[in-house]
């Protein structure tokens, strides 16, 4: 039992140690941004380029601009390993240092965090992930989403399908099978799926991939020769993409009928099936490259200086970019809060209200150095926490992903029927959910 | 040294059976309760309550659940964390179909039903043995989670495939829920822990618990006391089950807020028997010992060395982590393949012999 | 404690008996480690143990004034078996444990006992295989019944089934106050008590103690140590010898406090921690064995360790009596002496069973002074008295914050001590005893008619503590053939302060020189062995292997050098010495059973050895009889060197003053 | 330690007997049509050669073989094989050739594990232990510890018996069969391994038992001086078949015994 | 000749010095052992359980590491060589083989594969090996005949030979032979002791052995010791030991009346006067 004082002992100590750096870290002459990352575990492949690319461009604000609004940004990654254990201990651990935004970039950790989001109150961006039906601004007052739900990214896809088979009438009849991860974000789209399915009398293939399985796909590709559907849709992360990616060239699947989600687009996704893996399609909503006069200035801000854990050759990719655009987001809604607010250091309340305002217009993206980078971001208020934007379809030739579609808008009337369902769904089921009482500060 | 034993002598059997016989060992675990369940809330920062004490005490319950199984009764199982899951989702249910009653009530009952998924896995302990058993015990983890993932009752049919827990009260305090602080929470939990520890020493000094190591140590023998060995086995596997469900099913509400089926994946199982291993198979204070070092320490390192002030990426304080904590486990088990269980044992016992070297 | 020193009415052990069972019925009486726990009797369910003892022993036929052996280590009912005896009249004889047949049958035979209560087998094989001998004996009573479930059970009665007896004897004979009021017609002039002294010399004396003086004797020491019955004490030293007797029976009934029966002779250590005595009495020997033991397994300990203890140990050879003795002491040396108590001091104390003493004596014997600092420097109050049998123990003793190694105190209360011109040491007081049973002669040479006892030891009061000093046995002290004062037990204890040593005779009455006969100790010896590959198997060849001979020839040097320093002594330093090929056994006579050297008998047995120390031999071949506890002998033989000593130059006496 | 004798069979009529007994494995005949008795309150010992079924006959009694042929009949009850439940809750213990102790426990758990049996609370008293289990507890352990005092092993109460030297091991495992309280004990060579200060031990709690508790002893032992002094009856196996039964005097005299085991006449 | 004399005897093929075993780190169980094995010589340890017989012999083979023992004072020396550092097999490949306590033979082997694992250490040829096969089975006629049969199925008396013929295999100097007589039959363990005799005397090799049968070890033995709680408290020629009265008090079970019967037994028992 002694052995168990001692232990209790070191573990007093080490919280007495822990308010001294929090302390620190809390000074009020910054804005402390918490980024939940992972550069370690199974997805750590899809993790890593993400986390460069967001510490890059907010450490780029931090040496050009000298952070944002004058006031320098505190950014501290915070290790989650794609864990929802760790990701809540990153949460506790960042949590009483006034962060302003949570950024758990897992859409495990972002379940767990929702309900706390409102007690603790500290925004959560879930950048295209997370709980689709958290874009309801009316139940989910802390949580956000943009630029597009997971929905909203299926339904690009059937329209895109539909393009190239030459409308939806098309599509009757069509074999389209989906391959996903087997959890909660892969399950996501089964619904509207189902409901597209039958409006358009297309059947589908369900090819599930359990999580402990994401790197043995063989059987599944195995059901998806003897099915030979027309199509193959995936919704895939981590290990799970290149491998499906491997094994659909592997069985000679057509790569230009395989269309992945974004999360499914990252350059190593594709590159280690190389040449096979031309063709390939994935839907994307930020640009490629590091044309943008934005990224340019990282590279020469950080890049160059060595003040990062990116190697150059990287910049640019589409993960990275993905990474700066989920930046981009964090520090226009830190703009925007100290626009409305007029203070310098920002709370969590008033970035809130900052992502409730959220608007980047073409003309705001030149301004950030990004002009052409995204679709405009123009539907984002205090009942759509998500905006339903477009995005475009890329092809891998081989060596790069290449934009082969102009945006693609989201059919929005299809989608937000089933937000407003699910959000309910979510009330009713969390006995004692609250009621929004944070005020609107954008009416239009 | 500050074994201070003269004096101490026992006029009563009932004395002599007592948990801890050696008053210092009494007063020293008064004084880690004290600290326990008024120092720690009172002066830990929430990181400290949330992140580590709370899932440090239910892992620590999970795995006396396993040791119960694996170090008391010898059947290794893989299946652990697939019964914290069965807790975990009962206790779901039962709360969501039957709100009404007071959650702590449904904690408790999730147990039960983990003890009787725990028996219809364990029925093949009989004929099987050592990794057979295992694998048998594997098979339980992967059809459970399958159940997890496939059967949409199971979470009322949310689309996301989650448990998420409600919000409840005790005296009027909120537990569970993003409005339960961390204090109410690790309260809650600290009780559940302190009483089913007791509870479980109680039943490992008793004849329950000689029979559970009677079979581990030598069946055929156990079976010429007139011990029914399959009826023993299962009690080991109902009894192991009853705690990783209750474990379970307080990672989720009282610690998780929500979780997918990926809480209770093989990883888990993975985690608490080597939590086990490294603890001391047999040892109830070892299940402590063994979740500190495996749990404990990969969250409070990364701290620590913030806490210096040394200039690492949270990937690499990761890394090092990982590796530290590698060693330390190698280190333990080079040390003392018993587990740090014994390793205590073998300290108090140069302690209590001290000055002298024997 | 105060109320019985005043009630003068409450005269006899039986008596306290019953006052304790009214006064302090639920408090423990009695504990014997047994079936895993100590088995604990509350005075007042001694009282009905006792009470149906007795009442059995009634119906077996013990009338006033009969004796009753009691034969066995010290266990719960043999002591009750004392108060059940006095309680009807009978006087109990205890009788020593370890004696072998023919001593026992003397020691009965003289005793004339009519029941012998013993305590198990080995005990009743013995009286039994003697017992043609013993006509008196009328019924042997056994405690416990292992193994004699066969035996011929006309003689042979179960201890139980006397109780059962006594207690059928309640119900129809003896009902109502029937033994209370035989407990009243006992009186305080009656004999308590017969303890047979075994003698440096001769056969033992029976020495007849009557309850009076034990009782005093009893009360004096409790008032004098404030002895409360909170006290535990462990009973463990021989129940024939008057130290146990007073301190385990005695004390206890009058005080009320618990006496502890250890589990068995090898566990009293570990008895003895768990119990953790507040009141301990040992001879030297034991102190001597557990500061041995001590000693080796720290050379076995780590370096840290070893040096951390040493010290420590240092700093309470500095600083611990006088902190013991409430002396004004620096707060630094108080601290480290704090520090020293967590680290050693007390681990030690906790070691030894010594956590809760408040008081321990050492008597008997002479103790090293060096042993005796140690444990004081621990913080244990160690102090020494010096007892007899004729004095139901007491005669001086250490009064607290008055303690010198070399003395054995002030008199005690009510003690009167006058010393002849030869040096010998007289003394009277209430306690002392009645007579020798049967031996009226012997009494009038010991016991003067106006109550001086004669102590046979030489002594002197030392004038600036005003403490008595005990030089040696009156008669032993003899001189030199050129006339040196020769005081044979003085040199060897002087020899014997050193842990190799574990007994010394020492020769030279009549005689051109001093010589000595050596005892190693085997622990201490055998641990040096290990340490410095030697290699020996077995005691024989350790004592006979030439390091040990050097080493103990340095002790040896030392001795005489000082002795050179002493006066008087240094003409009687010691010329040669030999290391005896056996260990010195009461077995074999060689020992008295309270482990004192017969030295007139070693010179005797060991003759051709005493020969060959005088006549110049280096070698000497002996052969030597064992006498086995059965009866049985064997023999064993040896070669055995004799080393010859340098002495030292008589040092001025007036330069060694300090 | 055996509580008044409550058996039905009377001291001097047959316990237990064993008839055309037959036992084989895969072909390998262990023991072939062996029959004898053993009667209430004897001594009985079996010897004979190593190999010669004396084990496997104690695992027949016992319950852990199944014989192919013949028939056990146990306080008047006729069985064509007994079961390790049957055996114990009938009232046989035994110990093992090669000691077959609970290594982990300490000597008091192995000892109280012989009382399994006799002890009834159930699980839920057990988890609270106070009350009906806890008073249990302490009426069995009182029992055991007089075993432990009867078998002078109080030293090692608390040493994991895994940790304790053979001869001592040998000594628990009697001391957990003793616990049963049975009514017929099966000792495996209980003499095994030790030397002669510790065969008289044993022999002293063998003789004891048998004395004072009126148990039955069935026992396997190759030193033939025990045998001959502590046996009533022996039978002598050799090859799985009976090849003697009789006195002590009887079987050494015999010259088949001479020539397949004791060699020369002891 | 006492141990003092033996060890100048540089005859000695073993030569243990003054070691100290702890298992545990805290439980002492052997206290300063000294012993002398004179080549071609046969020892015999005695004593009771858990005198530290067989921890001796592990001592010697370096086994006492499995059950977290160690030496942790004094000196083995093996034919001239400290030994303490050396692992067990590096031990038989110099010539020292310890037959365990239980003979612990392969039982899903066949004896004659049994015999060959104890070549393993060997390098010189399958020929040599075969002779020395051949060998065994001389002087263990029963393990010719039973050469196919599996180790777990043959008699005890058949696996003890085993275990001594698996050792030999190895052509070792010494063995260190661990209570060869332990649950065998009377014969049997004759049979054991007389081949043991014949290795010594025919092969020269030396033997070591612990044993609980006092009667037999002295008769084959020339010199014994007698261990009694880690300590050796008496050696000497097997003649005198056989004669000292408490060895045939405590070992032989003879009294001046001859043999005592077993059923004759005390409660209590005679003070050892070993050290005397």
């Amino acid at each position: 039992m002694r052995m168990k004082g001692l232990l209790v002992g070191a573990v007093l100590a080490s919280t007495a140690a822990m308010p001294a750096f929090v302390s620190n870290a809390a000074a009020q002459d910054s804005i402390y941004v918490p980024l939940f990352s992972y550069r370690t575990g199974p997805f750590a492949n899809s993790g890593i380029p993400i986390a460069n690319g967001m510490s890059d461009y907010l450490n780029m604000l931090n040496e050009r601009d000298g952070g944002i609004g004058g006031v320098k940004l505190n950014v501290e990654e915070c290790e989650t390993g794609y864990n929802t254990e760790k990701g809540v201990a990153c949460y506790e651990s960042t949590k009483s240092k006034n962060p302003v935004v949570t950024n758990p970039y897992s859409t495990g950790i972002t379940l767990q965090l929702i309900p706390r989001a409102s007690v603790d109150k500290i925004p959560m961006l879930s950048m295209a992930y997370g709980l689709s039906a958290s874009a309801v601004g009316e139940s989910f007052p802390w949580i956000f989403n943009p630029p597009a739900t997971y929905w909203d990214g299926l339904s690009m896809i059937i329209k895109h399908i539909a393009g190239k088979e030459g409308g939806f009438e098309k599509l009757k009849g069509k074999t389209i099978g989906y391959i996903f991860f087997d959890g909660g974000y892969g399950r996501e789209p089964l619904p509207l799926l189902d409901i597209f399915s039958k409006k358009y009398g297309f059947e589908t293939k369900l090819y599930p991939v359990p999580p402990a399985e994401m790197q043995n796909q063989s059987g599944q590709w195995l059901n998806v020769r003897k099915d030979k559907p027309d199509w193959m849709i995936m919704w895939g992360w981590g290990a799970m993409n290149p491998t499906a990616v491997k094994e659909a060239a592997r069985i000679k699947f057509p790569m230009d009928k395989f269309v992945g989600v974004w999360w499914s687009g990252g350059d190593d996704d594709a590159r280690p099936a190389g040449d096979d893996a031309k063709g390939y399609l994935t839907l994307n909503f930020n640009g490629v490259g590091t044309q943008y006069p934005a990224i340019q200035d990282i590279v020469k801000h950080i890049i160059s200086t060595g003040k990062t854990q990116t190697q150059p050759d990287k910049v640019g990719e589409n993960l990275y970019n993905r990474g700066v655009y989920n930046s981009m987001l964090i520090a226009e809604a830190i703009r925007n809060a100290q626009k409305i607010t007029g203070k310098k250091a920002v709370t969590g309340e008033d970035v809130r209200r900052g992502f409730e305002s959220l608007t980047i217009t073409q003309a705001r993206w030149k301004e950030l150095g990004l002009e052409g980078f995204g679709a405009p971001i123009t539907n984002v208020n205090c009942a759509d926490h998500n905006g339903h934007h477009a995005a475009y379809m890329q092809q891998w030739n081989g060596k790069n992903w290449v934009k082969i579609t102009d945006w693609i808008a989201p059919m929005k009337e299809e989608v937000r029927p089933l937000l407003e369902a699910a959000a309910k769904d979510y009330v009713t089921k969390n006995v004692g959910w609250p009621k929004r009482t944070e005020p609107c500060d954008r009416p239009s | 040294m500050f074994y201070r034993e003269a004096g101490q002598f026992k006029t009563s059997y009932r004395a002599d059976m007592t948990v801890f016989p050696i008053t210092q060992d009494r007063i020293g675990i008064i004084v880690i309760l004290l600290i326990a369940f008024i120092v720690i809330p009172l002066t830990s920062s929430n990181f400290m309550l949330h992140a580590v004490m709370i899932p440090f005490l239910i892992f620590s319950l999970a795995t006396i659940g396993l040791n119960i199984l694996t170090g008391y009764t010898g059947l290794l199982s893989l299946g652990t964390g697939a019964f914290m899951g069965v807790g975990a989702y009962a206790c779901y249910k039962l709360s969501t179909l039957f709100p009404g009653v007071h959650i702590l009530v449904w904690v408790v009952a999730s147990g039960f039903v983990s003890a009787a998924v725990g028996i219809v896995f364990g029925l093949p302990s009989l004929r099987i043995k050592g990794f057979y058993l295992a694998v048998a015990t594997l098979a339980a983890q992967f059809f459970l989670q399958w159940c997890f993932i496939r059967i949409p009752w199971l979470v009322n049919y949310n689309v996301s495939n989650a448990i998420e827990v409600p919000r409840r009260t005790l005296f009027g305090v909120h537990i569970t829920g993003p409005e339960a602080t961390p204090q109410a929470r690790y309260w809650v939990v600290l009780t559940i822990v302190v009483v089913m520890t007791w509870l479980a020493s109680n039943l490992v000094r008793g004849r329950i618990g000689r029979m559970w190591m009677a079979v581990r140590d030598m069946d055929i023998a156990a079976e010429l006391m007139g011990i029914r060995l399959l009826n023993t086995k299962l009690l080991a596997f109902a009894v192991s089950s009853f705690y990783c469900g209750v474990a379970g099913a307080m990672l989720v509400f009282l610690y998780y807020g929500s979780a997918e089926a990926t809480a209770f994946s093989i990883n888990q199982s993975f985690a608490v028997l080597s939590m086990v291993i490294v603890g001391g198979l047999g040892s109830l204070l070892g299940s402590f010992m063994g979740a500190a070092l495996i749990f404990t320490l990969p969250i409070l390192l990364p701290q620590l060395m913030a806490g210096l002030g040394l200039p690492i990426q949270s990937a690499t304080a990761e890394h090092i982590t990982f590796m530290i904590v590698g060693a330390l486990i190698i280190f333990f088990l080079i040390v003392e393949p018993h587990g740090l269980a014994r390793l205590w044992q073998i300290a108090k016992q140069k302690l209590r012999v001290w000055p002298y070297p024997y | 404690m105060a109320q019985n020193a005043v009630d003068k009415t409450v005269d006899t052990f039986p008596k306290f008996l019953l006052v304790n069972a009214e006064v302090r019925g639920d408090r423990p009486a009695i504990r014997e480690k047994d079936l895993g726990i100590w088995q604990t009797w509350t005075w007042r369910q001694v009282k009905e143990e006792v009470k149906a003892l007795a009442l059995g022993l009634k119906e077996l036929g013990i009338e006033r004034g009969d004796k009753v052996a009691i034969i066995g280590s010290n266990k719960p009912r043999l002591y009750w078996s004392m108060c059940a005896t006095q309680s009807i009249g009978g006087i109990p004889v205890p009788v020593y444990q370890d004696a072998v047949a023919d001593e026992m049958a003397f020691v009965l035979t003289h005793a004339g006992a009519k029941i012998a209560i013993v305590e198990n087998q080995e005990q009743v094989d013995k009286v039994l295989s003697i017992s043609d001998q013993l006509p008196s004996i009328s019924h042997v009573i056994y405690d416990e019944p292992r193994g004699l479930r066969d035996y011929d059970h006309t003689r042979l009665k179960w201890i139980n089934e006397v109780q059962d007896i006594g207690r059928e004897a309640m119900a129809s004979k003896y009902s109502g106050d029937a033994w209370e009021k035989m407990i009243a017609e006992g009186k305080g002039s009656d004999i308590a008590v017969i303890l047979y002294t075994s003698g440096t010399t001769g056969k033992p004396k029976g020495v007849m103690l009557t309850n009076d003086s034990v009782v005093v004797s009893s009360q004096n020491a409790n008032a004098f140590d404030n002895l409360t019955e909170k006290e535990e004490v462990i009973a463990y030293l021989p129940m024939a010898w008057v130290g146990d007797h007073i301190f385990s029976y005695a004390q206890s009934y009058v005080a009320g406090y618990t006496v502890n029966c250890p589990e068995s002779p090898e566990t009293i250590i570990e008895d003895r921690r768990e119990i953790g005595t507040s009141y301990a009495f040992a001879p030297p020997r034991v102190y001597e064995n557990l500061l041995t033991l001590t000693m080796v397994r720290m050379e076995d300990a780590g370096r840290v360790k070893r040096a951390m203890f040493q010290y420590f140990l240092k700093h309470a050879r500095e600083w611990g009596e006088k902190i013991l003795n409430k002396e004004p002491v620096p707060i630094a040396a108080r601290l480290k002496y704090w520090l020293g108590e967590l680290l050693v001091y007390g681990p030690m104390k906790n070691r030894y069973g010594f956590t809760n003493i408040r008081v321990a004596y050492t008597a008997g014997e002479a103790i090293g002074p060096e042993i005796f600092r140690y444990y004081r420097s621990l913080g244990i109050n160690l102090k020494q008295l010096y007892g007899q049998t004729e004095a139901a123990v007491y005669i001086t003793a250490q009064p607290d914050g008055e303690i010198y190694a070399d003395t054995v105190g002030k008199p005690s209360p009510d003690v009167e001590i006058k010393i002849e011109d030869n040096g010998e040491v007289l003394f009277r007081s209430p306690g002392v005893f009645a007579g020798y049973y049967k031996d009226p002669e012997k009494t009038a040479e010991t016991k003067t008619s106006d109550g001086w006892v004669k102590s046979g030891d030489a002594g002197f009061f030392d004038p600036k503590t005003g403490h008595l000093k005990i030089i040696d046995r009156a008669k032993d002290v003899g001189r030199l053939n050129d006339g040196t004062l020769f005081a044979p037990k003085y040199i060897e204890n002087k020899l014997k302060f050193y842990p190799n040593i574990k007994e010394a005779v020492a020769l030279g009455d009549k005689r051109d020189y001093v010589t000595v006969m050596l005892n190693i100790d085997l622990v201490s010896v055998g641990s040096w062995a290990e340490r410095n590959n030697v290699i020996y198997g077995s005691y024989q060849e350790l004592a006979a292997h030439p390091r040990v001979y050097q080493m103990l020839s340095e002790h040896v040097d030392e001795v005489n050098k000082s002795l050179s320093e002493e006066g008087p002594m240094a003409g009687a330093q010691i010329r040669r010495f030999l290391i005896l090929h056996k260990e010195l056994d009461a077995d074999d006579g060689e020992l008295t059973r309270t482990q004192k050297v017969r030295r007139g008998f070693i010179a005797e047995r060991y003759g051709p050895l005493a020969e060959g120390l005088y006549n110049g031999a280096q070698e000497v071949d002996i052969t030597t009889e064992l006498t086995f506890e059965d009866g049985r002998k064997g023999n064993i033989s040896a070669r055995v060197k004799i080393e010859d000593m340098n002495a030292h130059a008589p040092a001025a006496p007036m330069d060694k003053a300090a | 330690m055996r509580a008044p004798d409550e058996s039905t069979i009377k001291a001097g009529q047959t316990l237990l007997s064993v008839e055309g007994v037959s036992l084989s494995f895969g072909g390998v005949r262990a023991i072939t049509d062996v029959s004898f008795d053993i009667l209430k309150g004897e001594i009985r010992a079996i010897i004979g050669p190593n190999g010669a079924g004396k084990t496997s006959m104690l695992n027949v009694i016992n319950g852990f073989y199944h014989p192919q042929e013949g028939e056990i009949t146990f306080k008047g009850i006729k069985r064509k094989k007994m079961r390790p439940h049957d055996a114990a809750t009938g009232g046989i213990a035994r110990t093992f050739q090669n000691v077959a102790l609970f290594k982990g426990m300490t000597t008091l758990d192995n000892i109280m594990a012989g009382r399994t049996l006799r002890m009834k609370k159930n699980i839920f008293w057990q988890l609270l232990r106070f009350g009906p289990a806890e008073r249990e507890e302490i009426e069995h352990r009182h029992k055991v510890e007089e075993i432990i005092d009867f078998l002078e092993i109080q030293h090692i109460r608390r040493v994991p018996v895994g940790r304790l030297p053979y001869g001592l091991q040998k000594r628990v495992e009697l001391g957990r069969a003793l616990a049963m309280e049975p009514e017929l004990l099966l000792l495996d060579e209980p003499m095994a391994g030790m030397n002669l200060e510790e065969k008289e031990d044993m022999c002293r709690y063998v003789i004891d038992v048998n004395n004072h508790y009126g148990t039955t002893i069935a026992l396997i032992e190759h030193d033939m001086g025990v045998v001959m002094d502590l046996a009533n009856r022996v039978v002598v196996l050799d090859y799985g078949q009976k090849i003697a039964d009789g006195t002590p005097d009887e079987v050494k005299a015999n010259q088949a015994v001479i020539d397949a085991y004791l060699g020369v006449a002891h | 000749m006492s141990a003092t004399a033996a060890q100048q005897n540089s005859d000695n093929i073993l030569a243990i010095n003054n070691i100290e075993v702890i298992y545990d780190h805290v439980i002492l169980v052997l206290k300063g052992v000294s012993l002398n094995v004179p080549k071609k010589g046969i020892v015999a340890i005695l004593g009771a359980n858990g005198a530290g017989k067989t921890t001796t012999l592990k001592a010697i083979s370096n086994l006492l590491h499995a059950e977290r023992g160690e030496v942790s004072k004094g000196s083995i020396m093996f034919d001239g060589k400290e030994i303490h550092d050396q692992s067990p097999n590096e031990l038989v490949r110099q010539g020292c083989i310890q037959v365990m306590e239980g003979r612990h033979c392969f039982a899903h082997l066949t004896i004659e594969e049994n015999l060959l694992t104890g070549a393993f250490t060997r390098r010189d040829g399958r020929a040599a090996i075969k002779r020395d096969m051949e060998r065994v089975y001389n002087y263990f006629p029963r393990l010719r005949e039973r050469k196919n049969s599996l180790a777990g199925y043959t008699s005890g008396g058949e696996q003890q030979m085993c275990a001594v013929g698996r050792a030999l295999m190895s052509r070792p100097k010494l063995i260190l032979l661990d209570e060869p007589s332990m649950g065998l039959a009377p014969q049997i363990v004759e049979e054991i002791f007389d081949i043991v005799k014949d290795l010594n005397d025919k092969e020269g090799v030396t033997f070591l052995l612990a044993e609980q049968n006092t009667n037999m070890a002295l008769k084959y033995a020339q010199y014994g010791y007698i261990l009694e709680n880690g300590r050796i408290v008496l050696d000497g020629d097997a003649a005198s030991l056989r004669d000292n009265e408490d060895v045939k008090e405590f070992y032989l079970g003879v009294s001046g009346a001859g043999r005592k019967s077993f059923r004759d037994v005390k409660h209590y028992k005679r003070r050892k006067r070993w050290l005397a």
